[in-house]
């Protein structure tokens, strides 16, 4: 089941008189609450997440998972006041993609404290009372992107000067930040004549995505590739290049998957994607808390990795379901 | 008395000073531009150009009818979102044709701008709050019918809409001109067009003149989101998806326009022209922006700069006559 | 005699936008003189003061106080030098309580803080010595308009000035206030205070006024004594040509009867109205401020909605549930705010004139742009509405035009039951005239006419039957031939009259 | 006079009807929800609801002042970002003490209320156009300072400020409960509150009584601002960071906070007394959403619903008197 059942006043005023005495032995019990707090509702990453934590709950009858999240991934100060809102509720564990890395330490650690095992994913909070970390190397990962980029170039013999242009989705996003950096420090590395134009910000508008693209293009003439680092971002992409029929003058890159990207990897309008693995990530995170909660020590860091998909290997089965985790929706 | 009465223009024959103003702010940044940025007067990016200002643009009609009636919509970004997302949602998972998925989800988009209308007239609630609500509430109903997913794998005739010219003019861009005519045709020469002024101006002259005020506030809000919806589905040709959060934000963008063009939030203000220019001025900062590559938040200042200082601009011509 | 002068002006120019207001304006006022200054609407009497009181810069001239230059470049400026006002709208903040509001902007404070007490305490000692009794705590916005005019010459009073100045003071209030208002100016003449008085009522001024200026299209006509005056020769001074006995028109009424009201209910309002409007009559409705007229011509209307009662239009029951309805039935009503209710006040003369027949001049909804025009030129000609072009905001008009906007709008529409309430309302004896000439052309071709008028002579004028409201009853219906402006007037305060049992309605 | 009208409420002694209705609309919630919702009404939720509450609780306390005074400050949310951040970037890379730090915020924030109140005042721009604009050019000025990115490392004992209890409250909330007294006694009982009303109800009239309307301007926008300020202080500390997008969308629940508790945007109607109930009213439906593990997108819905639910009941009861 997914749907939290309610538990009856007086026992929770039994563990609020536990709560006074922390690290309690751990009873077992046959249904284990846990809450899930994504970073945002209204994106088709975060909903791969909740469906790699809701599988977890039907692969596993002892556990029974409730979703939270804010309707937007800026919502962080609403964020903080939903997990608050859960630790109230002292489930049994929580997975979290913690917004920001500090924000919501306290909460945790208070959590921790309760006994509640904790699993973040995603995002690095900065605190060490939690059971694990599960996430993507976004710095890596950026690299990858920038790796591939090159290949690509060197594949379809263009020479390695000329423009690159970079839409982020958002400014003052962390893991955006990283995959930027990842991409720019490994470009420049690779192929130190290219010129990075951007990074241009879009408010995660697929709209305000394309005008960006095209207009990198109009300004720049000798634009070679294109490197996107959000889906949105990826999309507003793949249709510039899709409608200007630059598929073969300009290597595009992207992150993460959704319908409109697959379309483009198979067009060519995009050359690779870089994808997580979200539904892993809420998959293994709702696992690892049962693990937990089974006095199992679990390692402190899991890199959920990151996989460069192209063309040649969408059709894959595993990469299939990397880049459709619907299709493993039970 | 308020504190804006100070900004109110003249209206002579429907068209307002401000209008005026803000038409020559706006040709001689575009004169500046064409000589100063290269690629700037390009067919291609003018093309370019007009295309990203279109659907915001057909918004930006709607919510003018709205701001004269002296009401504010701020859900008009919503209606975007929720109009877009189910005529995707009718093309594919429905396997309605595209046709008439497009008819449904206008009048579903139209259907929010009637609840508005009867919100605010009915309900007495005020436009601000009425429209934030069903703001929040569709967003929130996109989320809900979508699963808070992107909707793909529209058919090809209406992907490729977005793509065509017509007559060489973008489509999209004919799209608006369209709306524009027919908007400023609505507001200039009808009935109608007469009722929204006289609303915006004194609502009570208005009912006591036998106007019926009832209708004609459905009319403005139910037009106000069937332009949303036209852009909605403008925007899912363009995108060539049903995104779940497409037009977030937009309401600000389509005020601006209006109220750059000389559009008064205390209403009886404000002309379909001056709105077009109000938003093709903040589309060619933008452009011109990012053909410069000027740092985007130093972009950013300067648009926000430049919002105010078209008013500004304005408000001192004005003060000197 | 310098030192006994007050405010000297000289040669005061002022232009708006396409319209010279005035050229080249002399004026002066002595302490414990009433000055007078009259003028056809839009002579620029408004103008002269604002500009007086700092609202509007003058282009050209010199303004002296006490014989000292002074250069009076906002309203502030004129208020430290002693001078208050009274303008056309009334200038106070509806929202606030009446106390409030006569401590606009100097709150007393003790401790830091507001001191209420005292507010409401000085409030109250103000308006009762000045015979009003108000709530001092009450919403200004919730007073009747009378009694919020009331508490802003109150609240000039208490500010202590040298020189008021009061536009069209009467306008607004009932013959009551008016003698309140008479009482108190004859106060502030004794204490050395020098007065401005405009209005349109020629008699006011003959009653307290002691010199006049006369002003026409923007320039000084003259400046003489009220005492070497008469009222025909003001008039002819003022509009140019001679004209006499306002109010000698010719009468048109039927045995036809074209509207019936019955047992008419609105509580708490009025209760219990009955009488039948005659065809080319003119039906006068007299009473003091909150009597009900408004709001019984409002009912009729279909603006409100009764709680009872019938309402016949030619023999046949109507459901007015809204103005819609009224007009369709051939009702025009003429609201007592034109301001608030009666004009479109940013657009132009233009909309407002057609507003109410745009269904009749469009097709498909699309407007016959150019018979719009034809008729706007028409009813600005008929009426001789003073504005630079057709398309000239409303707002920018003087009141009297105003007025003469909202007029055009029944007309064009064709009524044939047209309500007046209050339509003389700061409109100058020139247009007063002009409007009574409609009554008589409007009477002429068969329609009918209910004039609410808070101004005694202009109902016993024009009307032969009166209908008198006290407090929400109809206390009389009265034949103007068989009773005396008293005896009106004490049916309006609830008083009987001898020998005449007015309830009836065969009154005719 | 505009379609508003409607929606004035008889304000007696500071305190409009609407505001009984409202706290009448929260009680009843809060009786439901505590016989309805396990958790709801314990002593640790309670102190998280009022947590949840205290950061837009004090940005809603200036907006309060604004629409009294018929403005309105869209800038509240970049200025909470913007006084953060600036507090943040002192504190750790320029290294100066917190208290020093939180001062400097504070001013930089507040002056840019007062920018928005000289464009208002002396440069004649509507409120809405004038803050949408700030709103933009102070977003990209935290991107510029911030260089787009996070600033952590804050000093131990400012971050650990919005986790203490001061006299077993939590300290964010004793702050909210310190302006509420502040922003409330202003309104009530000094002559900088009546103006505001006075300004709100006739600005023509309020200066003609010698109200000095500048001053009082600047005032307005720069009390806004300032509890703006602090509110992106507390922002920084409960966050432990300086995040740059930080007050995105703040400036719509602090209207929707004022609005509910009975502020009208035509001006002159509003008491902090009612904000304060009506942000109330807002966090605790999100509060007893996340309790009751509603849908996040039907929980949208009702939000947005009961945002106008809120005013409509207010207006029924108002009909029927
Ligand atoms: N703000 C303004 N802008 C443009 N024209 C104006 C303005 N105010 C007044 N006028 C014009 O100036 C002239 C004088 O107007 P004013 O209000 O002084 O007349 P008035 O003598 O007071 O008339 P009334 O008896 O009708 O009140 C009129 O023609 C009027 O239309
Ligand atoms: N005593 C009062 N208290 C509050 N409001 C009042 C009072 N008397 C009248 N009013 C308001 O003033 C307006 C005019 O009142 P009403 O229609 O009863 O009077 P009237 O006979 O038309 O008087 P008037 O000469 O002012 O037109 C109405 O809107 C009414 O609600
Ligand atoms: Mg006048
Ligand atoms: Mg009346």
């Amino acid at each position: 089941g997914s749907k939290q059942a309610q538990q009856p006043a007086q026992q929770e005023q039994a563990q609020q008189q536990q709560q006074s005495q922390p690290q309690q032995e751990q009873q077992k019990k046959d249904k284990y609450e846990f809450a899930v707090i994504v970073k945002a509702t209204d994106s088709d990453f975060w909903q791969y997440v909740l469906i790699g934590a809701n599988n977890a709950a039907k692969d596993n009858p002892a556990i029974n998972v409730t979703t939270y999240g804010p309707p937007s991934e800026a919502d962080i100060d609403k964020q903080v006041s939903i997990l608050e809102n859960v630790v109230n509720q002292k489930p049994d564990a929580i997975v979290i993609a913690s917004t920001s890395s500090d924000a919501t330490v306290p909460a945790l650690e208070k959590a921790y404290d309760q006994g509640i095992k904790i699993i973040t994913i995603d995002n690095r909070v900065k605190t060490d009372k939690i059971h694990s970390f599960l996430a993507t190397d976004n710095i890596e990962a950026g690299g990858k992107a920038a790796q591939k980029l090159v290949d690509e170039l060197k594949a379809k013999g263009i020479p390695l000067k000329g423009k690159v242009g970079l839409i982020s989705a958002m400014a003052g996003v962390q893991v955006l930040i990283d995959r930027d950096k990842g991409f720019t420090d490994k470009l420049k590395e690779l192929a130190p004549d290219i010129e990075i134009i951007g990074p241009r910000y879009v408010d995660n508008d697929v709209l305000k995505a394309v005008s960006a693209a095209e207009n990198i293009l109009t300004a720049n003439k000798d634009v070679i590739g294109f490197f996107a680092d959000n889906n949105m971002t990826g999309d507003g992409l793949a249709r510039v290049i899709t409608e200007r029929k630059l598929q073969d003058k300009v290597v595009a890159v992207a992150f993460d998957s959704d319908p409109e990207e697959i379309k483009a990897l198979e067009s060519g309008a995009l050359k690779a994607l870089i994808l997580q693995d979200p539904y892993g990530m809420g998959y293994k995170g709702v696992m690892s808390a049962y693990d937990a909660l089974q006095g199992k020590t679990l390692e402190k860091y899991i890199n959920t990795g990151s996989t460069v998909v192209t063309k040649e290997n969408m059709n894959q089965q595993d990469i299939k379901e990397l880049l459709d985790p619907t299709l493993k929706k039970k | 008395m308020s504190v804006n009465t100070k900004t109110k223009t003249t209206l002579i024959k429907g068209k307002s000073l401000s209008e005026g103003t803000i038409l020559i702010v706006f040709l001689v940044l575009f004169a500046l531009l064409s000589l100063a940025v290269d690629g700037f007067l390009t067919a291609n990016n003018l093309s370019n150009l007009v295309r990203q200002t279109s659907i915001n643009g057909v918004i930006a009609l709607g919510m003018t009818f709205v701001i004269v009636s002296a009401g504010i919509d701020l859900s008009v970004g919503s209606v975007v979102g929720f109009s877009g997302m189910f005529a995707a949602i009718l093309m594919t998972q429905a396997g309605i044709n595209p046709v008439f998925s497009i008819i449904m989800a206008l009048i579903a988009g139209t259907l929010v701008g009637l609840l508005n209308g009867i919100l605010i007239y009915d309900g007495k609630v005020p436009p601000f709050i009425a429209t934030l609500g069903t703001m929040t509430v569709f967003r929130g109903v996109i989320m809900l019918i979508s699963g808070a997913r992107m909707v793909s794998g529209l058919p090809e005739s209406f992907v490729n809409f977005a793509q065509t010219s017509i007559l060489g003019m973008p489509s999209l861009f004919v799209v608006w001109v369209l709306m524009i005519l027919i908007s400023s045709f609505i507001m200039a020469k009808t009935r109608f067009g007469r009722n929204i002024y006289a609303i915006g101006s004194n609502t009570e002259a208005a009912r006591l003149s036998g106007i019926n005020i009832r209708t004609n506030m459905y009319m403005i809000y139910g037009y106000s989101a069937l332009m949303s919806s036209i852009a909605g589905i403008m925007l899912v040709s363009r995108l060539a998806n049903g995104i779940p959060t497409a037009g977030g934000g937009y309401e600000l963008d389509a005020i601006a326009a209006a109220v750059i063009g000389g559009a008064s939030l205390n209403g009886a203000e404000g002309s379909i022209i001056g709105t077009v220019v109000g938003a093709m001025l903040m589309s060619t900062l933008r452009n011109a922006g990012d053909l410069l590559g000027i740092d985007p938040f130093i972009l950013q200042i300067l648009i926000g700069a430049l919002i105010v200082a078209a008013v500004l601009i304005d408000q001192v011509k004005k003060q000197n006559k | 005699m310098a030192e006994r002068e007050i405010v000297r002006m000289e040669g005061i120019t002022k232009e708006f936008p396409g319209v010279r207001a005035l050229s080249n304006v002399n004026l002066t006022v002595k302490k414990g003189e009433v000055h007078a200054l009259v003028g056809e609407n839009g002579a620029g009497k408004s103008t002269l003061i604002k500009i007086l009181m700092g609202v509007y810069q003058k282009d050209k001239g010199r303004i002296f106080i006490e014989g000292r230059e002074v250069n009076i470049s906002n309203p502030l400026v004129a208020k430290e030098y002693g001078l208050g006002a009274v303008y056309q709208d009334i200038t106070l903040a509806p929202h606030l309580s009446v106390g409030e509001n006569f401590f606009l902007g100097k709150l007393p404070v003790k401790n830091g803080l507001i001191d209420w007490p005292t507010v409401f305490r000085v409030t109250d000692e103000t308006l009762r010595k000045l015979d009003l009794n108000i709530d001092p705590r009450k919403r200004l916005k919730d007073l009747p308009v009378a009694q919020q005019e009331m508490v802003a010459i109150a609240k000039m009073i208490y500010e202590k000035v040298k020189l008021v100045i009061f536009d069209e003071p009467t306008a607004l209030l009932t013959n009551e206030e008016t003698q309140k208002l008479f009482q108190i100016i004859n106060k502030l003449k004794k204490e050395g205070v020098g007065v401005i008085y405009i209005s349109h009522r020629l008699e006011e001024i003959f009653g307290i006024c002691d010199t006049v200026t006369v002003l026409k299209d923007g320039e000084k006509v003259a400046t003489v004594p009220v005492s070497e005056v008469n009222e025909d020769r003001l008039i002819s001074m003022m509009v140019g040509r001679d004209i006499k006995d306002i109010y000698s028109i010719k009468h048109y009424d039927t045995d036809e009867v074209v509207l019936e009201v019955k047992n008419l209910t609105r509580e708490p309002r009025f209760r219990n109205i009955n009488f039948k409007l005659y065809k080319g009559e003119i039906l006068g409705m007299f009473g003091l401020v909150g009597s009900g007229r408004t709001d019984i011509v409002r009912c009729i209307f279909g603006a409100d909605k009764a709680d009872a009662g019938e309402i016949y239009v030619n023999g046949v029951k109507q459901s007015l549930n809204s103005p819609i309805d009224a007009i369709k039935a051939g009702i025009g009503f003429l609201p007592e705010d034109r301001k608030l209710q009666g004009l479109a006040l940013q657009l132009p003369v233009m909309t407002n004139t057609n507003i109410v027949i745009y269904g009749d001049i469009s097709k498909f909804g699309v407007i016959d742009g150019r018979e719009e025009k034809v008729r706007t030129n028409k009813y600005v000609k008929e009426l001789n509405i003073k504005t630079p072009t057709i398309y000239q905001k409303v707002k920018k008009l003087s009141g009297g035009n105003q007025q003469k906007v909202v007029v055009s709008k029944w007309l064009n529409a064709e009524s044939k039951i047209f309500i007046f309430d209050e339509p003389t309302v700061g409109v100058d004896v020139g247009a007063k005239l002009e409007i009574y000439k409609l009554f008589e052309n409007l009477t002429s071709q068969g329609a009918s006419i209910i004039l609410i008028s808070s101004y005694l002579p202009e109902v016993m004028g024009l009307a032969k039957r009166i209908l008198v409201m006290y407090e929400g009853n109809c206390t009389g219906i009265v034949n103007r031939n068989e009773v005396t402006d008293e005896d009106v007037l004490r049916l309006a305060s609830g008083l009987s009259i001898e020998g005449n049992n007015c309830m009836q309605e065969g009154i005719r």
